[in-house]
């Protein structure tokens, strides 16, 4: 018996740590999505920012992040308790003990929590792109990471008041998602758009990204990633009934992925005339996004269906942002990760008859207020101090040369910009 | 007719072309080039290692006009193409014994 | 026990979902793989083309593709059940009474199966690169996915008569690669070289791919891939004997795939001079595809001999398609999946007794007059319908321009072609 | 019970094959990292000679390397066994009689194994881009995978007289990456330094390499993939105190490469005034190596310090070599395996109180002149008879049209080098 | 000696090449550049926003030749880089003073 | 003024550079160029298939420049960019009939 409970243990850890390991792949996804959709004078130093960032996640999140979340506290206001660093992880003894509550390592399961913040904030880097400073964008990745993330994951995942309340965010279309888009949101009002990317007319000016294969790629390293992202939340996978749990998680979210990729692929068909690619790959980006709050209740008919409309979404949405809003996000996470994370969390209703549209909305305001008010006030405090803007000169060079001393392409020649 | 052939700064290439366009050029060819000149390279770290970039990004222009548009277009390219840091360009002016059309095979002034 | 039972059921579960995992990544392989050995104006589309060809083949094989392949019938008809969508995964109870026989979930099961039909389509998706058009081809993959693979797969898999008959094809060099190259040559034969590829004397021209390490990348992608495509085709994972087998499989699969690359660089080497990456590339994709039938009785050895046959006939094969019969595939998936496809199935009763060479003959007959009938009728009345060729000036163009509106890199300037 | 012992003996077997795949997927992060790091004009090679050293590793180490490795010896002298090809895998019976001894696929064990030699080879390659000859470097890996690496591994992890002795190397800082690392240090004195390298003076004249996002997507790979490295030498998973290990080194050193990262990215700040993205992506390979001596010990605070110092170590190693010893290393590999592989051999007694900085300088000095030595020798006859280094011509053009007959980008045009 | 300097679709430069050579043209020199011409750009999509491309590729040849050989050139070029389609580009011939083959200091007619 | 173009080995860029500056040429603009020439191309594999590659890269450097400098600056790049094997390169002298400097307007010898 007890080396059964054992065994389930080291199964579902081993779990964790797979599905772990297929989120952190995410920053490769994040990290090749982002350079490719940049142009090439800014590569190198969108590649620094999201291997900067991912390390400054992982640091900060040890340091305070996972202790905030995961800590004690009043359900509104979390207490920093030292989990990580002090505390030895579970004894076998006190595995076989708890009768099977204590089924994976704690380590496995910090493991797997820090890779998401850093998902979070893999979102900022995109929508900031291009003209944010390097050290200025690390020092929010700073606070993010170790204060503002933890904070609202407290108050959902570490069992706070938002858990209490009923709203349901299984994966973190808001924990991860929005609050990340919430994040960019503000950064992206204070730093304004790029320059050239609107006429004085206010007409849109298109600034294609330089690298279409990489942004592809990186879609596809998402897609893989996000198995783990959600088939990993299902936290357990010893019995039959959680092996079928995590198996209809991995069929939803692939079919959700699907769905958003075809219904934008097909909208921008419609719209445009053209198949254009990065839709389609926002599409697919959308349908993940979309099916993270509930994998588990839809069946694959209806997470496809919840995933096409994300990808329906998606497509105006980026479209409204830049033209209606003037918001320039160049690789479109407000729209992916936000527009179309607060459709996840109010799609759980449809098929989760434990959530109600109104907790929904209160989750989605009580994370959009937090992030957003926070994350405004770094990004001010941040900008009269160090400011957040390169020079003109710097983002008309391209910020390679100047933040990271070289460039990403060095040897071929491109038209100039 | 003339050859007038113009070093700008890339980012000038749209006004420039919208600027003799608007004066009556039907043509231009434009190739990326690199300048050297009193406006310095700059050096940049490899590794630790420097890396000194002597060359920096310029566009050519070419455009092949009548005689009697040359002194309007030069004009229009400098004062279109000027910011007034160093590194501006330099316009060339010489001259063309011969222009065909290879579509119609016309020549000269027709051929512009 | 009972417990025992729902934990190896658990692991099965969990073996399926992470093979079936590597198997989706797969999907990622050919995205780069056909991205890097195209031209750069061409680029765009066929990401596009792969993206949707995913996504297409997941949906359908949700829709019709899985109830046909795995549902009832007499054995040469199939019968469209709907075994996805309503009938419930497996309950613990059922689990612990079948004695094990009911080992893992039935959507961990679909899960795996979804990405397969996948991989048979991106194999199309190569060999019509630079000339197929976009929505055409997404067309025929509605039909490949929906219908054509799961007829055929029902006859092996599905316990349809070719099973019944004692045909071999372990993980799928028929089912799966040859299927895939059968669809892909009859589309190729309606379809046409791509302009400029043979001169008016009958020359072969050649049209270099644009971006090797992207070809070198998704050929990783795919060796990686092809350990959960094997791998998991094995079902099993969960005691001794299993875990054993899985373990010969995947270092079967790895020597395969090695002995096929280093056979084809010296080939290469001798006959043109050079040590041809794009050569290496196919040589290990066939070792992988010529193991792919039976990768469970050779030795590690004589798996390695399967993998260096297949890398020897690949090269000739390539050559051969390109000079002789002047049959235009960009990436050589015709000789990688389909003429190496058919040494693997011939090679099975070399170290399987239980096969016979008039059996796996049978089977190769079978899948190959099916797929390949069935898609020159699809291609056809999709040729007579909406036509399959791009015109001659968008040929020229590139794809990019006129299906997607965008380009692959719009910022590197190229050399003309 | 039995059933248990062979649930456990799947579990563990099954997780030696996922981070096996994860290792093999190191070979990914090798090739694109130094795809990346080279000049165009060699991309293409350095492409083929990754590929074709994996190949070559994964066959000499079936036909030799494991052999020597895990046989029968004196503890010094190795003698080949042919354990692989000739005896079966561990029966039921026998894993049950072992009582838990024996609880993992000698196959799976095999697959582990024959991935890290091909990553001890990848280190080589880097090191010797761009103006080694494909096929010298092609006998030198014959050699070094199928004898040289092994008799070392014996002597360690053998169980040869290093382990006796008690030098402590968990997975690898010493007999994978300094192996690597000192290889290729006899290989780079022997070749001299790349045309153009240093100027007349002795100055150094920076040679960028082309494709900053392959670099820094091989690095991530390589991150990835080092989970499999580190996490699978911990060799079971199957309790709870296992699995509780191996959570611990997934944490250690995901820590270790974060904290390498961000202190090589500061130094480099500091330093260079700027955000040397290659030196970034130096320090997280560093932290990781820096931990592969010992992830289990250490904290995840301590884990951070020692990835951390190697971070600082690697920035003035690479300078250094470059500057003082004109050692021309295109990648930094010797740096980043050599120097700070010998830094994580000395931190294994800071935490872990088994070692003692004598054993581990034995153990150094040992490996360093085993391999340094056998290294030096196969170099120099290879150099007499078939040359190593390509011809001041095809330096020139470069080595993919001499040795591989083709270019890595034709289409892109390049500014001229 | 004139230098004959032509604008043409860059898929035309191997029958140009040929064509020249046939001739006994020894040398040509191709630079890949846009051209902005009667020919329009086109508009690309990105992202929903519109993106007007005003260049097209071209490539322009420049041949070094002897003045007695200039009109057979000419007509050469423009025979062989016709398609009759518009975009198909120009020739234009300038006067060169002085011509020098580097490897051996040869000038004039020599050199070319 | 002269306007001298030289196809030179893309190697030598920075050799002729440093040359000319040092006799005091302060602008030179430089182009990627493909060269046909007496140097043959060489052939290429791809997948069993030869494949021509006619066009060899060479880097045409272009220096606007006063009459009297005309025969030094040519020496001088003749004598650098030589290495006396085949594929060396050329040097084009023309005549300049203006030159204008767009940041200050300036004309003729100042402008260069
Ligand atoms: N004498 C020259 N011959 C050819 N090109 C020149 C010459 N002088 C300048 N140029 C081109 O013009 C560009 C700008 O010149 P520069 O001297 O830097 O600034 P400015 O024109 O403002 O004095 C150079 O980068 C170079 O491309
Ligand atoms: N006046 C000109 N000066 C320089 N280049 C020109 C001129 N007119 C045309 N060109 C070049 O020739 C190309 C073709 O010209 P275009 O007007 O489009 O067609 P066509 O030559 O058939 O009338 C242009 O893209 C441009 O590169
Ligand atoms: N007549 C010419 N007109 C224009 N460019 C030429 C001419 N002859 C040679 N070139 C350029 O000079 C380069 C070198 O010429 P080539 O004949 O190969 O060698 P060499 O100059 O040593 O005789 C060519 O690649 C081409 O770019």
């Amino acid at each position: 018996m007890d080396q059964i409970t054992e065994l389930s243990y080291a199964l579902d850890t081993f779990y964790f740590l797979v599905c772990g390991a297929l989120v952190m792949w995410m920053a490769a996804g994040f990290t090749m999505l982002e350079a490719g959709l940049v142009r090439s004078k800014n590569t190198a130093e969108i590649l620094t920012k999201n291997m900067g960032l991912y390390a400054i996640a992982c640091i900060m999140y040890m340091l305070t992040g996972y202790g905030i979340m995961y800590g004690e506290g009043n359900g509104v206001i979390p207490q920093l308790s030292d989990l990580l660093l002090t505390s030895a992880d579970n004894s076998a003894k006190e595995v076989i003990a708890s009768g099977g509550e204590t089924y994976y390592s704690n380590l496995s399961d910090f493991f797997f929590q820090v890779v998401f913040v850093a998902t979070a904030m893999s979102i900022v880097s995109g929508a900031v792109a291009e003209r944010m400073k390097l050290w200025s964008f690390f020092l929010f990745a700073v606070v993010l990471t170790g204060f503002i993330y933890p904070v609202q994951g407290y108050w959902k995942w570490g069992g706070g008041f938002l858990n209490e309340l009923g709203f349901i965010d299984f994966a973190g279309s808001g924990v991860v998602h929005m609050c990340g888009a919430a994040a960019a949101l503000a950064g992206v009002i204070l730093l304004g758009a790029r320059k050239g990317k609107y006429t004085k007319d206010g007409d849109v000016k298109a600034i294609p990204g330089a690298n279409l294969p990489l942004a592809t790629l990186g879609t596809l390293i998402l897609w893989l990633g996000w198995f783990g992202f959600n088939g990993g939340s299902e936290l357990k996978l010893s019995d039959v009934s959680e092996a079928n749990a995590v198996s209809l998680i991995f069929v939803n979210t692939n079919a959700a992925a699907a769905g958003g990729l075809i219904a934008a692929l097909l909208l921008a068909r419609a719209w445009f005339g053209k198949a254009d690619l990065t839709m389609a790959l926002n599409g697919a980006l959308a349908g993940l996004v979309a099916i993270t709050a509930e994998p588990l209740t839809p069946s694959p008919i209806e997470a496809t269906m919840i995933g096409m409309v994300g990808g329906l979404l998606v497509v105006p949405s980026i479209v409204f942002m830049d033209r209606v809003f003037k918001i320039d996000d160049p690789v479109g996470a407000i729209s992916v990760h936000g527009v179309v994370g607060i459709w996840g969390l109010l799609a759980v209703p449809l098929t989760n008859t434990d959530a109600t549209v109104g907790m929904q909305l209160t989750g989605i305001i009580v994370i959009f207020a937090w992030v957003f008010g926070t994350s405004l006030l770094v990004w001010t405090v941040i900008k009269l101090t160090l400011g957040i803007r390169v020079s003109e000169q710097e983002e008309y060079d391209g910020s390679d040369i100047h933040e990271c001393g070289l460039e990403a392409y060095p040897e071929f020649s491109r038209t100039s910009e | 007719m003339k050859l007038i052939t113009a070093i700008i700064k890339p980012f000038k290439l749209d006004d420039v072309r919208q600027a003799v366009a608007d004066i009556g050029v039907q043509g231009i060819t434009a190739t990326e080039v690199k300048g050297f000149g009193r406006q310095r390279g700059h050096t940049e770290l490899y590794r630790g290692a420097e890396y000194v970039v002597d060359f920096l990004p310029k566009t050519k222009i070419e455009l092949a006009i009548d005689d009697d548009l040359v002194e309007q277009v030069v004009e229009t390219i400098v004062n279109t193409a000027r910011t007034g840091k160093i590194g501006d360009g330099k316009v060339f002016v010489s001259n063309l014994e011969e222009v065909i059309r290879i579509r119609t095979g016309e020549t000269g002034a027709e051929a512009i």
